[in-house]
């Protein structure tokens, strides 16, 4: 597997950076060797947020890049922002909930979720990221989903550990999405690398 | 860009003000920070000395407020902002200044410039916005945090013990004879808001009559770093933050000679 | 009754809802719709503004202007029906 | 020991990293006060240390912080201080005082992009600051510089070993980059750093001896210049801790020379220009002061040419210089003012070079 | 060394205290410091705290404290003496530590670092020397120097208008929640130094049950800062600093836990 | 003009003839705060340029006295401020923010020994602080280095000419002898250096112009490092405004480097050596910063071997050998901590340096 | 009168005169010599030093060693007396 | 002439600081180069002061020596500080009053002024270091003392002028007193150079 670089981002409230940690979390346990580098500083106050996940078999060099092989967005500014800059026959995800103007590159595949819609008919709006996750474990299989409860176990204060069944149900739905999609479906089980 | 004088058959009677640029504000959803660069235009804006007034930003959430007060303005190193005031103010008597600073600014590394600036009674508007926390850097303790209140670098509450009590700086300003006019404000409210105004257009006047430092704190919210809703954190404000810092008038001028000239409302 | 309406500047409001909460009429409410910075914006959602100017002074990004029926027209008004 | 088996690999931040390292090293006061990108050093500190034994204190400014941190270490304890640039500049008097008083301190700047105000992404602009003596007069402090999150936390001990063991600041300087990014850390076992004893400390005068007095005040030149002279010899002495990594350098053509963040990229680019076919290779200062101007100089016998790489407008690149002292040309590549080098610039200069000085060409026809 | 406790016939009264060194000390004649250095010492002898006490010296005529006073002492740089108080402090809570500072050091460049390590109630004593000039850079103006006193840097008078009025920083003090007790004083007189010594052994004994921070004001004179021969500076000081500082207590501790272990007066 | 024939030399301090000289050279605004060995700059303005339409202001430290320089500077004033070595190390991130704000001032350093409080004797141990950069990030400041109360006086007016035409804080770094001893001066006449004009300056914003704006502060790497790149272009501007003095260097064999004090006593030792028969010159670099590393390279091109002298552990001597780049040995020979070094101390090393490099032999055995 | 005495150490004595001012006696007075550092030092210049400590208790240099007679040979005395 | 370097050092009160300055600025209007370098700094604080004076009719490198042709004290701490550092050969003044131990060296010109004395008996305490310096002119002729007069009148402030009449007594009593002293005497005329 070479290695991936990823930008999460989206609006301060919608818990982009802890999705990057996740991730991280997770490709960390099964091995590879991951960076993960938020967006800081008074850009933040109002504005969007973002973090860059780099997951590699080898050391990394540098956590901050400026091209990615795939992008998570959730807001229209974030896409307006990293579209360009995903690089040829990347990958683009984004939250398809409050965008005016959708991505129109060609050589880059394209996944609009509709994760906020499907979460509130889950009834947990919340699960939303992880519906997102499961769209994105769907086209890269980055990690293994054991992999990303567990970090979602880590991650989650105990008091929320009863709603780690709902996420995990988000990351099946995502799954879902991501493959009745128009694009051509992609490795479905998770790689074992 | 200026709105239609009339709309249909209705007048005109309130608009952002025009020293007040066009660019967003980057502050956080319901932050006080807005409502006093607007105050601060608008006087402006009133008085007709957007080229006679020169304005100091601390560092602070509001380092930018260059970007939206459209008058000269120079960013002081973070609490230095008075010290900065002083020296503009010296070289530049017949000019209005003001600094506007926030509580760890002001009170924190910046407080001895800010108690010497007022001893000596430097002729300039001192700006105070007390949220009781630093906003820019991530919420951590101010010198105003109140007793028990969490933050990132008080995760147990703030420990008046181990950290002091909240140190009341516009009290310990009242107190110096340099001082001319110290008032407490806020503007979380219509009638806030509208004394709030009245207390920068008083102290612009007293500048004109160089009666000396004009001190205006302003208890306002930080809903980020307070981590909750604008309304949430007006409420909050209003239940913990009052009571230990009682709004009104510390200080006000024995001899003020008022400025006749003064402007119709909009 | 005074007749006022409110302009919002809904590409730099924040949603905060200051000015619902000042609204004495409660004549202000959020859009369903987010705008293109993330925040669903207040919106006029009953035709009973007076064009008290409230909502005005407390919003923080000074997204708001007023207008109000001219006093003239209100004396007319008043005359008028007598 | 087996607390280090023990020890499970985490993912942290690289000031998370540092200051839970710094616990395990024995801190027993943290004085600071908040900027970015280093705030969670002390966020991290005031939720912990306290539990742990240890005392937090957010001072009222940096200038306050650095010189509680010489009351502190004058009374024997084993403190640090941390901040960025713009803070780390309040502290120059402080820390030119606590060296001319033979201080031992750690003291971290997650250096970010200035002069000013500046930004508050990652650089290297403070390095001459840091190794030259920001402060007034004939001094030096211990400057160790990073390259990941591991490091980040490895070099606290070292920091406060060399601190204590020469009576003299040390400095971690890493860029903002190092300070807010996650890696795998495996963290190193507490209690492996022994407490030294500290007969000069003021603790309270005993009968049984003389007052210890800390002072930085020699008004007598003649007794002003034997401190000086007692600095220098420390300083001399120091020249035997110096810390380096080298990659690839035995058949080096072109020597790159880089630390910190910089160095990770460094080292990228060098893998590429070796699948290029090119002979490059890496030498990596840990401490910048005490500075590896002999190794440069051993290894620059072989080399063609020497680059530099900085996220700075080439500050480095003159200890190196010196250290080569004109025998093969050196070059520097930097950016500034919190732009990131990547890779790919670097190989590019690699190249270029590679082509000036008629290295490996054969293989650049390809 | 130390004096026969006999002499023809008569018994010792008074003598020198033992943990004030023999080195002479390099104050002008007539200077305050020496007699302030020596009260401090006698009350570490009668408490018998040699061992416990470490003090920290300023930058100012008494950057030599610690040639002076036989205990562990640190030399903070200027201004900067209660940080550095509050660092030892905060490593060492069961000793005594006390910083002892000019007008410059503390209520100048040190402002803040004085308002901030006595609102968190630092539990230690700060003594301020407060001559109203700074005496060992030659006697240039200090924030306590009086309207229209001539010091070299105010050739024609201390100007309030533009320099400011004098600071009464010991007030501004007072009203610090983390102050436990804080008090004016002289020593230009027997009844005044009795005075005072016993202000300073009180504030040990305050700090031994730990209610915050001590304050101790001393008004001094400074004869060649003021060119004035000690008498003339004792009346001159009697005459015009004590209106403008008035001796006495204005703050002290609500509820205090006076120790049994009280030594006789040799 | 007529002025200056009217002016009679006078007997002054070093402080004093700066203080007036600024007077003359426009002073318009001082801020500063008192400390040996400097205090009477502040003395003779507070007592002088009130009268003459200036401003003074004491301020509560160094740290708000070079922050109102700021404002003042951006107001567009002429203004000064001085201190001594610990005060300068308070101005340090002052310094950094006015250099990245491009504000023009002049600020006096009347070096006294440290690290520390140190001693209040004569030093030259601030030259890293002064030229490399105390402050945080990559700038720079002007440095002038006089030799005499004469220079004193001169250096004042291209201080101020400098820092103004380039937008940069210009320093002049004086031991504390220069500051204190009183010798022959002619004075500058006033009304030499015209006010420029500085349509960046925050006066107050007309209807015509775009509002000013003062400040240290790119968030965005990019803009940051465009305003380093500014920065960095201007500090090669200046290269062309080094000055130095040379003295008996054509036939050089061995070539003394030394500024300010330092070089009045090595100019003696060469004379005793040259007496001697030893062929030995001076460079005098003037400015510090911009650094004549051009002039010393051609300089050494002739001479055998350099001898670097300072009052300090040897700090302009690592510039020295960046511009001889290896082409000859560079010694050092320095005092510290406020004591001067004598003219029979520099023979001595010249002396002994000869008979090394095996220069002018036959004289020697006489 | 109760009888006392001072000794001054007259090495350090920066005759400053404080002293004499303190002492209700008049017992104290300067030498006529200066001291080793340039000042005319204090010394007694009359018998009817009471030991009441005064001049020690001001004196900056702490040069002042105070002598009285003990309680009980008062006592003795104006016993004796009655 | 070669050039001449000279400490004048005493107390606080005594005037040291300003009997250099009339001395450099008398050299400085003959034409001499003078520099003048204060002791300063705390060691002031009730301690002696001192000031080195070099007249030289070349450029002076440094203002600072440590060994001294001429000495002229005016107390016992100052006369034991620069009598070892008086060159072979040199000259030392001093103020008899106050003096417990007199100087011992056999190689120098050693030459006590009872100049308190004088004052007194002239009746005006203040005109004892203009005696000192007629003593001090009478043994070395460093400069007239016409040029000696102009600058004691520049360094008077006016309202003390009445007095240059009664100093000019005292240089003239100076030099007496060193004619009249048991060394041989030297030139008894000022130099024109
Ligand atoms: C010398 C220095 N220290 C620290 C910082 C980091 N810093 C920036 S803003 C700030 C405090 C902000 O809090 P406040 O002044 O209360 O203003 P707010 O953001 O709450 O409006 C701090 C500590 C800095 N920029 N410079
Ligand atoms: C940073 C710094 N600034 C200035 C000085 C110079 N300085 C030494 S003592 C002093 C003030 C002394 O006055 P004060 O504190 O009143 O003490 P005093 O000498 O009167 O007892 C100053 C300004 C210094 N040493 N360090
Ligand atoms: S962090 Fe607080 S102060 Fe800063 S902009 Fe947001 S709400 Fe306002
Ligand atoms: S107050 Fe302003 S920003 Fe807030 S919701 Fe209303 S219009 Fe929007
Ligand atoms: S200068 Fe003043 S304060 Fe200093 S020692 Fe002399 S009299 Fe005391
Ligand atoms: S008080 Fe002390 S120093 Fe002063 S004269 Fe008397 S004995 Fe001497």
């Amino acid at each position: 597997m070479k290695s991936e670089e990823i930008v999460v981002a989206g609006f301060g409230g919608q818990g982009v950076l802890s999705f990057g940690q996740i991730l991280a979390y997770a490709a960390m346990m099964e091995g590879k060797e991951v960076s993960w580098m938020p967006s800081y500083g008074p850009e933040m106050r109002g504005g969007t947020a973002n973090c860059i996940v780099i997951i590699s078999p080898t050391r990394i060099s540098s956590p901050i890049v400026t091209q990615f092989d795939t992008a998570v967005v959730f807001n229209q500014p974030s896409l307006d922002k990293f579209h360009p800059r995903i690089k040829k026959g990347g990958l683009l995800l984004y939250e398809q909930d409050g965008i005016i103007n959708p991505p129109y590159r060609e050589d880059i595949d394209i996944l609009p979720v509709p994760a906020v819609r499907e979460a509130i008919r889950l009834g947990k709006k919340q699960i939303g990221n992880m519906i997102m996750m499961g769209a994105l474990l769907a086209r890269r299989p980055l990690v293994s989903l054991d992999a990303v409860l567990v970090a979602l176990k880590k991650s989650l204060p105990e008091r929320h550990h009863h709603m780690i069944p709902l996420n995990e149900e988000g990351l099946r739905v995502g799954r879902q999405l991501a493959e009745k999609s128009r694009h051509e479906p992609s490795v479905l089980f998770p790689t074992e690398s | 860009m200026n709105p239609p004088i009339a709309y249909n058959g209705l007048e005109l009677v309130y608009r952002r003000p025009v020293t007040l640029t066009d660019t967003p504000m980057h502050y956080c959803p319901g932050c006080s920070h807005g409502v006093v660069h607007k105050l601060l235009m608008e006087v402006i804006d009133e008085m007709g000395i957007q080229s006679e007034t020169i304005g100091v930003a601390p560092v602070g959430c509001s380092v930018f407020a260059y970007n939206y007060m459209n008058i000269d303005m120079q960013e002081a190193a973070h609490g230095r902002a008075s010290a900065v005031a002083t020296g503009i103010k010296r070289m530049l008597p017949h000019r209005y200044v003001f600094s506007y600073q926030g509580d760890g600014d002001l009170a924190a590394i910046g407080t001895a410039e800010t108690i010497h600036t007022v001893n000596r009674g430097e002729n300039i508007l001192i700006v105070f916005i007390n949220n009781a926390i630093y906003g820019m850097t991530g919420g951590q303790m101010a010198p105003t945090t109140l007793p028990g209140m969490v933050t990132s670098t008080t995760p147990y509450g703030r420990d008046v013990a181990t950290m002091g009590h909240p140190l009341k700086i516009t009290e310990l300003v009242a107190r110096l004879p340099g001082a001319a006019f110290v008032t407490r404000q806020a503007v979380h409210t219509p009638t806030a808001v509208r004394k709030a105004k009245k207390a920068i257009r008083s102290a612009f006047e007293y500048q004109r009559s160089r009666l000396g430092t004009s001190f205006i704190e302003i208890v306002s919210n930080c809903p980020s770093g307070w981590k909750m809703t604008p309304l949430e954190g007006n409420e909050w404000m209003e239940k913990n933050m009052f009571p230990a810092y009682p709004l009104g008038d510390l200080k006000i001028p024995s001899a003020t000679k008022p400025d006749a000239k003064v402007k119709e409302e909009v | 009754m005074i007749r006022g309406t409110i302009v919002v500047n809904e590409t730099i409001c924040k949603g905060c809802e200051l000015c619902i909460q000042a609204c004495p009429q409660e004549s202000i409410g959020l859009s369903d719709q987010v705008n293109i910075i993330g925040y669903r914006y207040a919106i006029l959602v009953q035709d009973n503004c007076t064009g008290c100017v409230n909502c005005a002074l407390v919003c923080p990004e000074a997204a708001i202007t007023v207008y109000r029926q001219s006093k003239q027209s209100i004396k007319q008004k008043s005359t008028a029906q007598v | 020991m087996n607390m280090q088996q023990s020890e499970q690999p985490r993912l942290m931040k690289g000031n998370e990293a540092l200051a839970e390292a710094a616990i395990r090293a024995g801190l027993q006061g943290y004085f600071g006060y908040p900027i970015t990108p280093q705030s969670e050093i002390l966020e991290y500190l005031a939720a912990e240390l306290p539990k742990r034994g240890g005392v937090v204190l957010q001072a009222e400014s940096e200038l306050a912080a650095i010189n509680m941190i010489y009351g502190a270490s004058g009374a024997g304890a084993r403190v640090m201080t941390s901040s960025s640039s713009p803070g780390i500049s309040l502290m120059q008097e402080g820390l030119s005082y606590m060296a001319s008083a033979q201080l031992p301190c750690l003291v971290v700047n997650i250096n970010r992009g200035g002069p000013g105000l500046g930004t508050i992404q990652p650089s290297q602009g403070d390095y001459f600051q840091a190794t030259k003596g920001g402060g007034h007069g004939d001094y030096r402090l211990i400057v160790l510089a990073p390259a990941s999150v591991q490091e980040m936390a490895d070099l606290v001990f070292e920091g406060f070993r060399l601190a204590e063991k020469y009576r003299n600041p040390a400095l971690i300087l890493a860029d903002g980059a190092l300070g807010q990014m996650m890696e795998k850390v495996v963290l190193p076992p507490e209690g492996t750093l022994p407490m030294v004893d500290k007969p000069w400390a003021t603790t309270g005068k005993p009968e049984w001896r003389e007052r210890n007095i800390i002072t930085s005040l020699f008004i007598q030149p003649e007794k002003m210049e034997e401190v000086n002279l007692q600095l220098q010899a420390k300083y001399q002495q120091l020249q035997k801790e110096v810390r380096h990594e080298a990659f690839e350098v035995e058949d080096a053509d072109i020597l790159v020379v880089a630390y910190g963040l910089t160095a990770r990229i460094a080292q990228k680019a060098i893998e590429l220009a070796r699948e290029q076919g090119l002979k490059v290779g890496l030498l990596r200062p840990i401490t910048l002061y005490p500075f590896p101007s002999d190794v440069i100089a051993r290894y620059t016998r072989t080399a063609t040419a020497v680059l530099v790489v900085e996220l700075n407008s080439g500050q480095m690149v003159e200890d190196v210089r010196l250290a080569v002292n004109g025998r093969r040309p050196v070059h520097f590549k930097g950016r500034m003012g919190g732009v990131i080098i990547t890779p790919e610039e670097i190989l590019e200069e690699l190249v270029s070079l590679a082509k000036e000085y008629r290295v490996a060409e054969e293989k650049l026809e390809v």
